[in-house]
């Protein structure tokens, strides 16, 4: 669904990203995780487009991706739960769930389903919700253009626990359903529950990669790279 | 004796009351920690406390002063101060100058015209100590806005720190960190209980369950219980409304 | 923080041409270089000023030019009530723009971005029209001063050469005292309400009160430009504070590059001598002058100072 | 100094809004120095400038046509504004300024100045042209409009000079106003005599297009500046039947004024106003004056042949009064379209002979 | 007077709905898309201009007219390829630059083309009369063809931005042009259709009010300050607010004018009520602004600061 090969980009002069290779099969939930700063959001960015890459290849599904438009990324099937949040301040609830949706599969009645919460706050423009709110806003806007792959960059920052439980629930139906997921996340024991493997990225660079259980295995992989 | 006393607070947009009739003392040198669904209100009574946004009634006595209507700087140099939920920093300044101005807010006037700024030692090394203690001092020289967004929350954290607060709203200062940050953070606030007073808003429940003193739990902008973390782990009507099965996974 | 050294490089070489300049056109015997200079130099002073508010305040007044008019019509008025003086054309200037700029400013910061910029323009227009109908003064005719002021008592300044190095010291005096300004504790505040105004409150300060003070400082700096022209051109009328003289003077500052005083310094020189000097070349010279502004804005992201930055 | 050459510089405002009157202008005097060839007898350089009609920028520009250029007279400008702006500085210099438009009162009258020269009028005049043709037609109810500004102030002033009947209405409208409903709407509810308007450039257009549109074409419209041959070509028949004041027209009978006339069509393609007769006027008095005075040299002996107005100007009847104002004749004139489709003004009578302004008394010249 | 008050009270909503109909391009660019579009005066005076030339080429001004939109949009679709569609990121005082750049090329490209003299179009006859309204007064018809252009202007308007996918999508892409592409839609093309559209909106306001006002260089200049001033006094992003903005612009200035001095002479002696009527007058519209700006820092129905 998604490969990334030897993928290199900057902020300006400064170079984040110096070689990241990772691979999303279809159906599969694979994780990024790394300390702060390490270049995981950088990664998301550059696949999609946001930020040229200066070195590698984008692949989704057999198509060369490498530095096209947000928006063919997106239409080739990728949805984005992008860091934090940003939902559309002067639309309310119910524009940004639809302005951008496509047909598929999740609607808005569905993400309603999801987030009933959303449902009691359908006239709040994006920048009248709390915080927990519009990050139900942007995962639900993102189910409301039906990709094939979901990328969640922290998108249960902020949640309650009730609800970050959902979207854990939501998620493993997602992968049941047989859509891939590219997930960011600090909540790490909950990802080992459902995630079929891992990629780890320091310092702009792939550090580790492995299964689920290898993970779980190898409890220093997560002291080495994630703790101090 | 209590350092911070909300009585009968209210406030509403449009139909929906954020904050209902609320009451809530902190204790002087306790950490209270303030948990509830998303949209329950808990930003929303930050930022009425802290006087960004107004109240439609009830009171805030700060150390026995009356805070309503006091403008948000004024209620700063009185003692209490914030973190955002929603990082808000200075993107244009390095990270260093995000703390130095708000150290600079403490330290004298603010209406010098001729003297280079950038020279104040004082400012400097109070700076640099708050960027140390939330662990991003190595990032000191790099523009804000070019942080990666776990940085940023940890600077949120150092600029609140740099006031010198005797009072400390944080809201959700763990979002958006992950492992070492968090862990780090989270040993600052331990750290910090000894030196002032804290109001925690948090998500993350190891967190919460481990540095509390006492929980509060707001639910539709009214405080359902309040108590020791023991005592709140175990309330039905707070593992129904808002913990769901999490404390197990602790 | 390598661009500070860069940019006392360059404003040494800016302010040493002005310097020489007289020496100049004294060579090439072409005495009315002086006068053209003596403008430019005149609307540096009020860049400068609008930069300082634009640039770091992020306050983009639209109405600077009623600070123009009232440094000249503070010359007109105390010139016909006998007070001839610079020094005290200048205080009154002051005193005036002051007073304007405490009552306007402190309603415009209510506002915010665009709705500043139309509420700044609003004053701006009501002060013009103001001036438009003060038929004592000529209302739009405007009046033609019959000497400059005088300098401690002496006519000096009309001597040509004599006017322009008042201009020089008075625009090198602000230049200095306005890059010391954004430098200093009350610059940085100043420049942080412009970032984030809720964060700025939330650390201890009234962003308010420092917006209004700098804004009031602007102005007044603002009106001793006016002063400046009056006596350049010996002639005061509303035109000074036309909304056209306005936006011309935040082209001047962009186009020169913001929040780097000397940007400012620079935008009003180039601008005015590319007006000048396309004029001569052809008629339809707004044609040239707008591709200008036009491929700057394209091709470079921080006006004239950004081309620099990028070479050196 | 060059006393070879004969130095000219004209500055007129040739962009913005107004640039159409500068242009006439410039054109006029150039065809008439075109003709003339050699000005004065001597080789002449003409130096072109834009005053933007802006009063601070066309001080510099005159200061850099006699301290830079050093031409020995000025000719310009439209605008009364610019006028007050560049006096000073031309003649300081002792260059010789000539306005071929800009008449304003204070030059006419204490101020006034040997070194200034005006072919075409005293502000006033074309006003109270109207107002003894109002005084004269026996109205007794005139609804009075002019934009609120100097000149506007001084336009009504002018023509109640003369016209000493009833004010049915006096309204002072915007610098630029585009829509005149709501005035309209008033002087239809009045239904005065007559109407008198001061209402220049583009303001005249919208103003004329929409007197028409509202259906008031029945009541008379008097005008100064309003119509004529730089708006018409906007207003056309919407101004048909409107009346100006004015110190000449197109079909005023003389050859000098048909060769012109002719001559400007031919080479513009466009009908003269008077900005352009009042320039082509301006460039025939330097010559002549010059040629009397045997150069430039002599500043007092140009200045003195100048006095004499020895030319002949298109208008006919023309002479300097002793502030160097014009006494001349001025007529009642009506918008007509002629037989090549064209719009123009055409004399209908004179209605002042040889009429000299009212500030002269004050002037008290060297 | 009552009559003549009514008849006033219909002039300023007239005047009113024509500034809107004048700043309808305006409030889709700028208001509604966040572009500080200077030229937008200068686009609208090409539109009167080509109005004007198309007209006297087919003779007929409604042809003019119909010529006149798909000539404005092609225009309009050359500056964004051009210039626009690189400052969409940029700073709106870079906008103000650019476009400040724009206004003076287009003003002397207008000069060169079609020269300084003030033109006009001849309306069809069937529009020029005027119609009768209570005794002497009558109305232009013309103008009641102005107002039902500028009504079904603000009415397809505000469908188009509220209502539609495109419009979320434009407001969405106002704010944040790398999120709205990152959920799949071509904002760069959308924005460039958007703008074309603002412009032919500009330029069907210029061939509208070409057979009224006068067609000249400086037209575009005129009303460009009005425009902004409408746009922001409803509060920028509502163009229920613009249409309000115009209408209490068009009011305020209309009965100002008219009934103003009458006002003022109520408490002021005459001579003194003259004086102060032509002091306040054409600072109407200012003193409007601020005192709303002031009560109401983003305007009237504005939302975001
Ligand atoms: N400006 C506003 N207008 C209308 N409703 C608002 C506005 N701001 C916030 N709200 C609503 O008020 C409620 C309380 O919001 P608040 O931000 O205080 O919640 P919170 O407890 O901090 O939630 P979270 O944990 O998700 O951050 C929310 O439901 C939100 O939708
Ligand atoms: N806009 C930017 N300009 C310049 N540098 C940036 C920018 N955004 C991020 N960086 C830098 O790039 C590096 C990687 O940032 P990135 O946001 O990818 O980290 P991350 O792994 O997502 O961290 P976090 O967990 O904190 O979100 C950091 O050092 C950061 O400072
Ligand atoms: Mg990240
Ligand atoms: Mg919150």
């Amino acid at each position: 669904m998604l490969r990334v090969e030897g993928l290199q980009a900057a902020y300006g002069e400064s170079q984040v990203l110096h070689d990241i290779a990772f691979e999303v099969a279809e159906g599969e939930v694979v994780t990024l995780l790394g300390r702060n700063g390490m270049g995981k959001t950088t990664t998301i960015n550059t696949i999609f487009g946001l930020l040229p890459a200066r070195a590698g290849k984008v692949w989704i599904g057999d198509a060369d991706m490498t530095n096209a438009a947000p928006h063919r990324i997106a239409r080739a099937g990728m949805g984005l739960v992008p860091e934090g949040r940003q939902v559309f301040p002067t639309l309310d609830v119910r524009e940004n769930l639809i302005a951008m949706a496509r047909p598929g599969n999740w609607d808005f009645a569905k993400v309603l389903a999801l987030f009933p919460r959303l449902g009691e706050r359908l006239g709040n423009k994006g920048n009248q919700l709390s915080g927990g709110e519009q990050q139900m806003l942007a995962i639900g806007r993102a189910l409301m253009t039906n990709p094939r792959l979901m990328v969640l960059d922290e998108a249960t920052e902020g949640l309650a626990p009730l609800i970050r439980d959902e979207i854990w629930a939501c998620l493993s139906q997602l992968k049941e359903a047989g859509e891939s997921i590219l997930i960011i996340d600090k909540n790490v024991d909950a990802l080992t529950r459902f995630a079929d493997r891992h990629v780890v990225i320091e310092k702009g660079q792939v550090v580790w990669s492995g299964d689920n259980a290898a993970l779980r295995s190898t409890p220093d992989i997560k002291e080495r790279f994630l703790h101090v | 004796m209590s350092l911070l006393d909300v009585r009968n607070l209210r406030k509403s947009y449009g139909a929906l009351k954020v904050t209902d009739d609320l009451n809530l003392s902190v204790d002087e040198g306790e950490l209270h920690a303030i948990i509830g669904p998303n949209g329950a209100g808990k930003s929303t009574l930050i930022a009425q406390l802290s006087g960004q946004a107004g109240s439609d009634g009830g009171s805030v006595r700060f150390d026995g002063t009356d805070m309503m209507g006091m403008p948000m700087h004024k209620r700063v140099r009185a003692g209490m101060s914030r973190s955002f939920q929603i990082t808000s920093i200075l993107p244009g300044f390095t990270a260093l100058e995000n703390v130095a101005v708000a150290a600079q807010a403490g330290q004298g006037s603010s209406f010098r015209f001729l003297a280079p700024v950038a020279d104040e030692a004082a400012l400097n090394d109070a700076a640099l100590a708050a960027l140390a203690r939330v662990g991003i001092d190595d990032r000191a020289f790099v523009k804000a806005g070019s942080l990666s967004h776990g940085e940023k929350r940890q600077l949120e954290l150092a600029i609140a720190l740099a006031t010198r607060p005797r009072l400390l709203l944080l809201d959700e200062p763990l979002a958006g960190t992950s492992g070492a940050e968090a862990d780090r953070l989270v040993e600052v606030m331990r750290s910090l209980k000894s030196e002032l007073t804290l109001v925690l808003i948090e998500h993350d429940m190891d967190a919460v369950f481990s540095l509390a003193d006492r929980i509060s739990v707001l639910v539709y902008g009214r405080i359902i219980a309040t108590g020791s973390p023991d005592q709140i782990r175990s309330d039905p009507k707070v593992r129904a409304a808002y913990l769901g099965e999490e404390t197990e996974d602790a | 923080m390598r661009l500070i050294p860069t940019r006392a490089w360059a404003a040494t070489l800016l302010f040493a041409a002005f310097a020489a300049l007289p020496l100049i056109a004294a060579a090439l015997d072409d005495a009315y270089l002086v006068v053209i200079a003596t403008r430019i130099l005149a609307y540096a002073i009020a860049a400068l000023a609008l930069d300082l508010i634009l640039g770091y305040g992020g306050m983009v007044s639209f109405g600077h030019a009623a600070y123009l008019g009232i440094g000249a019509y503070s010359v007109a008025i105390l010139s016909r009530a006998g007070i001839t003086d610079l020094s005290l054309h200048i205080l009154g200037a002051i005193a005036g723009a002051a007073i304007f700029a405490v009552i306007t400013g402190a309603i415009s910061l209510r506002t915010k971005g665009i709705y500043f910029i139309m509420i700044t323009l609003a004053f701006a227009q009501m002060a013009y029209f103001f001036f438009v109908s003060l038929s004592a003064y000529g209302g739009d005719d405007g009046v033609t001063l019959s000497t400059r002021s005088t300098l401690f008592g002496q006519p000096v300044l009309e001597d040509d050469t004599a006017l322009y190095y008042t201009a020089f010291a008075i625009l090198l005096g602000l230049y200095l005292t306005a890059v010391a300004v954004t430098r200093s504790r009350f610059g940085r505040v100043l420049t942080g309400a412009r970032e984030n105004p809720v964060r700025m409150q939330a650390i201890g300060f009234s962003p308010f009160r420092y917006q209004l003070t700098a804004f009031v400082i602007s102005g007044c700096m603002t009106s001793i430009a006016g002063v400046m022209l009056a006596n350049q051109a010996s002639f005061v009328s509303p035109a000074y504070m036309d909304w056209h003289r306005s936006g011309e003077l935040v082209v001047m500052v962009v186009f020169g590059g913001i929040g780097n005083l000397l940007g400012a310094v620079a935008g009003a020189t180039i601008a005015l001598l590319l007006e000048e000097w396309l004029a001569v070349l052809t008629e339809h010279w707004p044609l040239l002058f707008g591709l200008i502004l036009v491929l700057v804005v394209l091709y470079s992201r921080d006006g004239l100072t950004g081309f620099f930055r990028r070479r050196l | 100094q060059d006393d070879e050459t004969l130095k000219i510089g004209l500055i007129f405002t040739l962009s913005g809004p107004a640039a159409v009157l500068g242009e006439m202008g410039r054109d006029g005097f150039q065809l008439a120095a075109e003709q003339i060839g050699e000005i004065g007898g001597m080789p002449t350089e003409i130096i072109v400038v834009d005053d933007e009609q802006k009063p601070d920028i066309a001080a510099n520009k005159a200061r850099e046509l006699v301290e830079r250029d050093q031409v020995d007279i000025v000719v310009g400008p439209i605008f009364s504004n610019i006028l007050g702006a560049i006096m000073k500085p031309v003649t300081d210099s002792g260059a010789i300024l000539i306005s071929p438009n800009a008449g304003t009162s204070n030059f006419a009258g204490a101020e006034c100045n040997r070194n200034f020269f005006v072919t075409s009028y005293q502000n006033d005049q074309m006003h109270e042209v109207m107002g003894a043709y109002a005084q004269e037609q026996g109205y007794s109810n005139v609804f009075l409009l002019a934009p609120n500004y100097q000149a506007g102030k001084d336009s009504l002033a002018g023509f109640k000079n003369s016209y000493k009947g009833g004010v049915a209405g006096e309204i002072f409208t915007q610098l630029g106003q585009l829509d005149y409903s709501a005035e309209l709407a008033q002087i239809a509810a009045m239904q005065p005599d007559a109407v008198f308007a001061f209402m220049p450039g583009g303001m005249g257009v919208n103003l004329v297009k929409q007197y028409r549109q509202a259906g008031l074409e029945t009541i008379p419209f008097l005008s100064a500046f309003t119509v004529d041959e730089s708006t018409l070509p906007a207003q056309q028949d919407a101004a048909v039947g409107f009346f100006a004041g004015s110190n000449w027209a197109p079909d005023l009978d003389t050859p000098e004024n048909k060769a012109f006339v002719d001559a400007y069509e031919a080479k513009y393609g466009k009908v003269p106003a008077t900005y352009a007769m009042q320039a082509y006027d301006a460039a025939h008095l330097i010559d002549a004056a010059i040629r009397e005075a045997g150069g430039t040299g002599d500043k007092d002996a140009l200045i003195a042949a100048m006095e004499g107005a020895p030319f002949t100007s298109v208008r006919g009847d023309f002479s300097f009064g002793p502030n160097h104002y014009p006494v001349q004749d001025f007529y009642l004139t009506e918008v007509v379209q002629r037989e090549d489709g064209k719009f123009a003004t055409s004399i209908v009578k004179k209605i002042f002979d040889d009429y000299a302004d009212n500030y002269v008394g004050a002037c008290e010249m060297n | 007077m009552t009559n003549l008050f009514l008849l006033q009270l219909l002039n300023g909503m007239q005047f009113g709905i024509l500034l809107f109909l004048i700043a309808a391009g305006l409030t889709l660019v700028f208001g509604i898309m966040d572009f500080v579009n200077l030229a937008h005066g200068v686009i609208y005076m090409v539109g009167a201009y080509l109005a004007v030339t198309f007209s006297q080429m087919t003779g007929s001004y409604g042809l003019g007219l119909l010529l006149t939109l798909p000539a404005t949009l092609v225009i309009g679709l050359v500056l964004e390829l051009l210039v626009f569609r690189k400052l969409y990121d940029r700073p709106h005082l870079d906008q103000v630059l650019a476009t400040f750049g724009l206004v003076m090329i287009i003003t002397e490209g207008v000069e060169i083309i079609w020269g300084a003299a003030p033109l006009s179009v001849q309306m069809p006859d069937l529009l020029s009369g005027s119609v009768p309204l209570i005794g002497p007064l009558r109305y232009p018809v013309f103008r009641l063809v102005v107002i039902a252009a500028g009504l079904a202007t603000a009415v397809a308007l505000w469908l188009i931005i509220t209502r539609t996918r495109i419009g979320m999508r434009l407001r969405a892409g106002a704010t944040n042009r790398a999120m709205v592409s990152a959920l799949g839609v071509d904002i760069k093309k959308l924005f460039t259709i958007i703008f074309a559209f603002g412009a032919m909106l500009a330029g069907f306001a210029g061939a509208m009010v070409a057979p009224i006002l006068t067609v000249d260089p400086g037209m575009g200049e005129s009303v460009l300050i009005l425009a902004f001033v409408v746009i922001v006094i409803g509060g920028i992003g509502s163009v229920k607010g613009a249409f309000a903005g115009a209408l209490l612009v068009g009011l305020v200035d209309t009965l100002g004018r008219s009934f103003g001095p009458i006002i003022l002479r109520s408490f002021l002696d005459p001579s003194a009520a003259g004086q102060a009527g032509r002091v306040l007058a054409p600072m109407l519209v200012y003193i409007l602004m601020a005192v709303i700006l002031a009560a109401r820092p983003a305007g009237l129905f504005g939302a975001r600061t």
